[in-house]
């Protein structure tokens, strides 16, 4: 009885200095750590949009305020290039997993710039909205909710990129300066990429479905 | 030594007289040179009639009144063409502006879920006293426009409330968010000059000094009314008023 | 490092300086003992304000002492005015929910014992912990401020249902500025349960040590792995719609607010929001922050029976499967918060579904604990008879939610104080008792010292009995018709019920008062208690093979090693009835030739 | 300590059944078709809970006075079959219950709401605010007239905002304070709330409806017995809540004709 206890103990043949016990995932805690954010937060995005939608259907008129020129096309740019900052993004940590720490930093600041691009682009769009008449409370069109469910769901999302590119910046400084591993810019990827994965959802919901016609 | 002590006597005597005749002489003007303004307030036409309250959501006021009492929106006074609770105050026309504060204490008293009186009428900054006194929680809640609107609870048993009010301003209506059908209105002026009529729609302003004055009324339905009085030392001026009802 | 094993911050000495040591200190046992702290604060301060509302329920116009000196308008001449009792309810909920049954059982012990219960020298992310507590900490702050601030704290309740936490001072006192720091408070109060809950995780499946295989964590352990689960994915929606309110309250924006209001005379500018959003928003949260309260409680349980009864707890997966079942379960019946809340009644209908079945695991794990206590040979120490009170407590406050569970029985009993008296049973009492229990199970490690079982004894009895005195009195008020929240009784009907509440005002004076022997047993036996040996109840869990208190890194730099379950009870072996989870089986060997 | 605990247990609970059992704070009497049902319905839950509340607690009792470590050299003993019986047991009461409080019991709940009111019901416009609950019959053209939200005035008790200078439908509106019913006749009400949050709860009636800012929603009930009733608000809707009352009263039918010709002379 007790002999194969030890047995099953003995499963863990990993001589980590600390020797822990059998790993269901194997994941280093900061990449769990990271991913259990992920679903957190996504969870938190998902409220907005919940109600974004909830205000939406609950709305007879809603605005369709979204020109395909400059709107829709200005979107589709800001999609286009947080898309290619997802691409930079992998590079960054595939060469960081190879050990090339300068490009691995170069890819990084690749992505950062893409992100602010993406901050110019959408800050720009909101100035015309402004512009235009757009409050929280208030706009030309139609529901007067339109203004706080698009500002509150897009900012909090440009809120998340701005973030990202601090915590990018922050990353490639201390990979290039090697006070940080591989690990840690593959976790600050999977923190990117879920920023991107947001957008992909908010798009559609917000621009697309909100095109003029 | 001894006659420096004279010479102070001296002077304290010739400064107590002197005192003395300065008061009297100002006392004596004051009084001579006052006039007094009153009217009447009359309506031209049916008043109508409050509507009854429902007060049984209130066992313990509704106990305190055994025939419903009626909203006071417009009250008519004795023989029915005359009007209750009308404010009348000198809108214009005053020189100076610091006037002796008034002495009686200003109060509202809840009682059987009334405020009492309906119009309260005070100076700037004179003290205003809240009572309640019913077996339930009241809470007092003027909505000013200009002056900074408040709302306090006041528990039966709760000592009195003080409250002052710090600019000119006439019918801030007072509303009880516990019964919503209580209402008063109190009206705030920057001198002493004004009145509230009576039951027999009649109403005194005394103590004006001479002069030629805007004289306004208002009524917290049919509005505001104003007419020219001019008053002479130790004269009384008639000003009266006329509403139309439909 | 290939297979993803990650090494553990290493710090063997505990930092010299005072600030680093006991204030922003990494250790995980210190932060526990923080977090331990913080809720015996809130949960006396929350005592005394439900103390403050009944007193002013039954006793309307005594005036009480000193307390027209902390809030002049809510309390003039130490009367309590409608709004400050509403003012005092709210507090008093806010604290106990999320500042003591969410800080305790979760944060408190589970900081202390999880890490050293899995053989970790410390949780995963150190840093992490310490800001998940003084974030905490600044909410508690925040919260506590509103009793200063201009009219008062705010007196939506604690579930702050809008408009009337949304639209401001005009909607009543204590709606400006109160709400805004309220609001404030909570999205704060769920910063810091996210950072606890992904730590626990993260700690739970890669620091455990070698053999401390899932299938031999002990229960507790186990409860606060599935309660952090639960607390990652809830709080993370409440926080959500806190940002929501404040942008209502402070940005102009209307999510919860619908339009043409008019509120004290004045028609509000906003329009298109809706008040069941946040309802929605808000018991998506609620429902699983009633199982945060209680789960670790059952963990805490489960850990204790076994080792008083000295016997193995009775099916160890079947508790697990019911804990894990009731938690995802407690995701799909927040809708059971909301049958008349003009929520579609057909939805009404299909949340009482799966509301009825978490009554299955619930009864299961019940009779479970009952196999567990049957045939066992009891030793009933205060914390024993604090965790079989604690089955009782819950067996009662459960069974009021098969009335409430029915939506046709809820049209009746909903905003009653049978409702009252039924989450005051299941999540305030039996949380509560698991808390104790625990206290009085963990105080040996925690403090080094042994609390005094005879003050522990006068503690139990009296709040074992006040609590039903207390609140199965609120099961009868509630069929009686008596509504909840009203600052007085003034109506004619409800007058006969006065008697009532004098009954359990005085029992709760009581009570209250009982729980300052404890207290004052906790500071106490801190200095003067007898000196607790390593293992004072025969258990078989890491936490009891180490010293206490523990040294700083736990285990002294040794890596400990588990070789079995956490059940090894009545296998006698030689003179002992267990087998801890650190023993080498040669030793036993040794022991039984 | 073992048996003091048991007794205290028993204790506690055989009073706590008794209290229940003999009525001793109990539902008003019901006044309202579906309430019949409903109490029917608590009847049936109060045994199940109450069988199982017995069963635990006592045996929670017994245990512990039986087992308690008394020093002697007793072996512990398993429960027979481990949890397997337990699990059965607890899928048997469990699965009974479901079914009947879930499949069987829900015709109160489905009378009041899956069913529509009437074609012959009394129509009334319930609105709350704070702190008082006002009502509205249509009137001969059974219309009611739109709400006009900047001509609400407590002071004037224009609670509903008429304009019965301009909206003909206005005219024939009778707005009270209290409401009034016919027995045995069909009742639909229109709940509407104006400024926050309020419910609407009649204990005999064993009726409770939220009132949503922002939405109209429809109850019914049949009243069945004469009297007069509490209506008090149970969603907490700021500092007067505790007094936000009314009162309902079931009249014979030419009471209540006699009562609604009374108010209408009075708007």
């Amino acid at each position: 009885m007790a002999s194969k206890e030890v047995v099953a103990s003995g499963v863990d043949a990993s001589g980590g200095i600390w020797g822990g016990g059998v790993r269901p995932f194997g994941v280093p805690s900061k990449k769990l750590g990271m991913w259990l954010f992920v679903i957190s937060d996504a969870l938190t995005f998902s409220v907005v949009i919940f109600a974004y939608g909830y205000l939406r259907l609950a709305a007879a008129d809603w605005p369709r305020p979204f020109l395909f020129v400059p709107s829709i096309v200005n979107a589709s740019v800001m999609t286009f290039v947080l898309m290619t900052s997802s691409v930079t993004m992998v590079y960054a940590v595939r060469s960081a997993q190879l050990g090339l720490r300068k490009a691995s930093v170069w890819w990084l600041c690749a992505t950062v710039l893409c992100g602010v691009i993406f901050d110019v682009l959408h800050l720009r769009e909101w100035a015309g909205l402004i512009k235009e008449g757009v409050r929280p409370l208030q706009n030309p069109w139609g529901t007067p909710m339109f203004g706080s469910a698009f500002f509150s769901l897009t900012g909090l999302h440009m809120l998340h990129v701005t973030i990202g590119i601090i915590y990018l910046l922050a990353v490639a400084a201390m990979f290039g300066s090697s006070k940080a591993t591989a690990d840690d810019v593959e976790v600050s990827g999977l923190y990117w990429h879920f920023v991107d994965l947001v957008w992909m959802f908010i798009f559609p919901l917000v621009y697309l479905l909100s095109a003029h016609r | 030594m001894r006659t420096t002590h004279v010479q102070y006597a001296a002077k304290a005597f010739v400064l107590a007289g002197a005192f003395a005749v300065i008061t009297l002489h100002s006392a004596a003007t004051l009084a001579a040179a006052s006039g007094t303004i009153s009217g009447t307030i009359k309506v031209d036409g049916t008043v109508p009639k409050g509507k009854a309250i429902d007060m049984s959501k209130e066992p313990s006021c509704a106990a305190k009144h055994p025939t419903p009492i009626t909203t006071e929106q417009v009250m008519a006074g004795t023989g029915g063409n005359t009007l209750e609770n009308v404010v009348v105050y000198i809108s214009a026309g005053l020189q100076g502006s610091n006037f002796p504060m008034r002495t009686e204490p200003v109060t509202i008293e809840q009682n059987g879920c009334q405020y009492k009186p309906h119009m309260i009428v005070l100076q700037v900054n004179e003290d205003m006293k809240v009572v309640n006194s019913d077996q339930t929680s009241h809470n007092i809640h003027p909505m000013p426009k200009q002056n900074t609107e408040w709302n306090k609870s006041q528990p039966a048993g709760a000592p009195p409330i003080d409250a002052k009010f710090t600019t000119q301003e006439v019918g801030i209506p007072v509303k009880c968010n516990i019964h919503p059908w209580m209402r008063s209105y109190i009206s705030v002026f920057n001198h002493p000059f004004f009145a509230v009529s009576d039951k027999d729609g009649k109403f005194t302003i005394k103590n004006v000094p001479p002069g030629t004055y805007t004289v306004s009324s208002w009524q917290e339905t049919l509005g505001t009314q104003t007419t020219q009085v001019t008053v002479a030392a130790g004269q009384t001026a008639a000003a009266t008023f006329t509403y139309k009802t439909r | 490092m290939s297979d993803g094993v990650t090494p553990v911050v290493h710090h063997a000495h505990a930092p010299t300086s005072f600030i680093r040591r006991y204030v922003f200190s990494l250790d995980h046992k210190v932060i526990g003992q923080q977090y331990y702290m913080l809720a015996l604060f809130s949960v006396f301060i929350g005592m005394l304000l439900s103390w403050l509302v009944r007193i002013h329920l039954v006793w309307a116009k005594f005036p009480i002492p000193l307390i027209s000196h902390l809030s002049p308008n809510g309390a003039p001449g130490g009367v309590i005015t409608p709004e400050y009792y509403l003012s005092l309810l709210t507090l008093h909920g806010t604290l106990m929910v999320f500042f003591v049954l969410t800080t305790a059982p979760q944060s408190g012990f589970g900081n202390y014992i999880l890490p050293i219960q899995i053989g970790a020298e410390d949780m995963a992310f150190p840093t992490l912990n310490m800001l998940s507590f003084w974030t905490t900490f600044v909410a508690l702050v925040v919260l506590v401020s509103t009793f200063f601030v201009k009219d008062g704290p705010p007196i939506s309740g604690w579930t702050a249902y809008p408009p009337l936490s949304a639209i401001g001072g005009d909607a009543g006192p204590g709606l400006s500025l109160g709400q805004d720091l309220w609001a404030i408070s909570i999205a704060l109060f769920c910063i810091g349960s996210l950072m606890g809950a992904l730590n626990f995780i993260v700690t739970t499946l890669d620091m455990r040590c070698r053999g401390m295989l899932l299938s031999r964590m002990p229960l507790s352990t186990w409860g606060w792995l599935i309660t952090a689960v639960l607390a990652l994915l809830s709080f993370a929606v409440l926080f959500a719609a806190c940002i929501l309110l404040i942008l209502d309250r402070n940005a102009g924006t209307s999510f919860f607010i619908p339009g043409g209001l008019i509120v004290s005379e004045k028609i509000q500018p906003h329009s298109g929001g809706s008040p069941l959003l946040w309802q929605h928003l808000f018991w998506f949260f609620g429902h699983p922050e009633v199982y945060i309260a209680i789960v670790p409680g059952w963990g805490i349980i489960s850990q204790i029976l076994p080792v008083f009864a000295r016997k193995p707890i009775l099916g160890y997966k079947v508790i697990l499967g019911c804990l894990g079942s009731i938690a995802g379960l407690s995701f799909m019946v927040w809708g059971h918060h909301m049958f008349v809340s003009g929520m579609s009644p057909y939805s009404g209908f299909l949340f009482s579904v799966p509301t009825l079945i978490i009554t299955l695991p619930a009864t299961i794990m019940t009779l479970l604990w009952l196999g567990t206590v049957w045939g066992g040979k009891l030793r009933l120490t205060t914390s024993m008879l604090f965790a079989l009170a604690f089955i009782s407590v819950f067996v009662t406050g459960g069974l009021g939610g098969m009335f409430l569970a029915q939506p046709s029985l809820d049209i009746y009993l909903h905003a009653t104080y049978f409702v009252v008296g039924h989450f005051h049973m299941v999540m305030g009492v039996a949380a509560i008792f698991a808390m104790l229990a625990g206290t009085y199970f963990w105080y040996p490690k925690m403090f080094g010292r042994m609390l005094n079982e005879t003050l522990g004894k006068i503690h139990f009895w009296i709040t074992f009995v006040g609590v039903y005195a207390i609140f199965m009195p609120m099961h009868f008020l509630g069929l009686a018709g008596n509504v909840r929240r009203y600052s007085e009784f003034t109506d004619d009907f409800l007058q006969p019920l006065i008697p009532v509440h004098k009954f359990i005002t005085v029992c709760a004076l009581a009570v209250g008062a009982t729980q300052f022997i404890f207290l004052f047993n906790v500071f106490w036996s801190m200095l003067k208690g007898e000196k607790a040996p390593d293992n004072p109840w025969d258990a078989t869990s890491l936490e009891w093979s180490i010293p206490s208190p523990p040294p700083f890194d736990n285990f002294d730099g040794k890596h400990p090693v588990v070789y079995r379950g956490p059940n090894e009870y009545g296998t006698p072996s030689g003179e002992k009835d267990f087998e801890m989870q650190a023993t080498p089986p040669a030793e036993i060997q040794r022991r039984t030739i | 300590m073992a048996k003091l605990f048991a007794i205290v247990m028993a204790v506690i609970t055989l009073v706590s059944v008794w209290i229940f059992v003999a009525h001793t704070w109990w539902f008003p009497t019901v006044a309202s078709e579906h309430g019949v049902d409903m109490d029917h319905q608590f009847k049936e839950t109060f045994i199940a809970a109450g069988f199982a509340f017995l069963v635990s607690q006592l045996g929670l009792a017994t245990f512990v006075w039986k087992y308690a470590d008394r020093g002697d050299n007793r072996k512990i003993r398993i429960f027979p079959g481990g949890a397997r019986w337990l699990i059965i047991l607890s899928l048997i009461f469990v699965g009974s219950e479901v079914f009947a409080l879930e499949f069987v019991g829900q015709k109160v709940w489905s009378a009041m709401y899956f069913k529509k009111a009437p074609q012959d019901s009394l129509r009334v416009q319930v609105l709350g605010g704070q702190f008082a609950f006002y009502f509205r019959y249509p009137g001969p053209d059974n219309k009611f007239a739109p709400i006009h939200v900047d001509k609400i005035d407590e002071g004037t008790q224009n609670y509903f905002g008429l304009d019965k200078s301009s909206d003909e439908e206005a005219k024939d509106d009778v707005v009270t304070a209290s409401l009034a019913v016919p027995i045995n006749r069909p009742v639909e009400l229109l709940l509407e709330a104006k400024d926050v949050g309020h419910a609407f709860y009649v204990r005999e009636l064993r009726i409770q409806q939220d009132l949503v800012p922002g939405m109209e929603i429809a109850v019914h009930f049949l009243p069945t017995r004469l009297g007069k009733f509490e209506v008090v608000c149970t969603q907490l809707c700021g500092l007067g809540h505790y007094n936000m009352r009314a009162y309902v009263e079931v009249m014979t039918q030419e009471n209540f004709d006699k009562w609604l010709a009374d108010q209408v002379s009075q708007q």
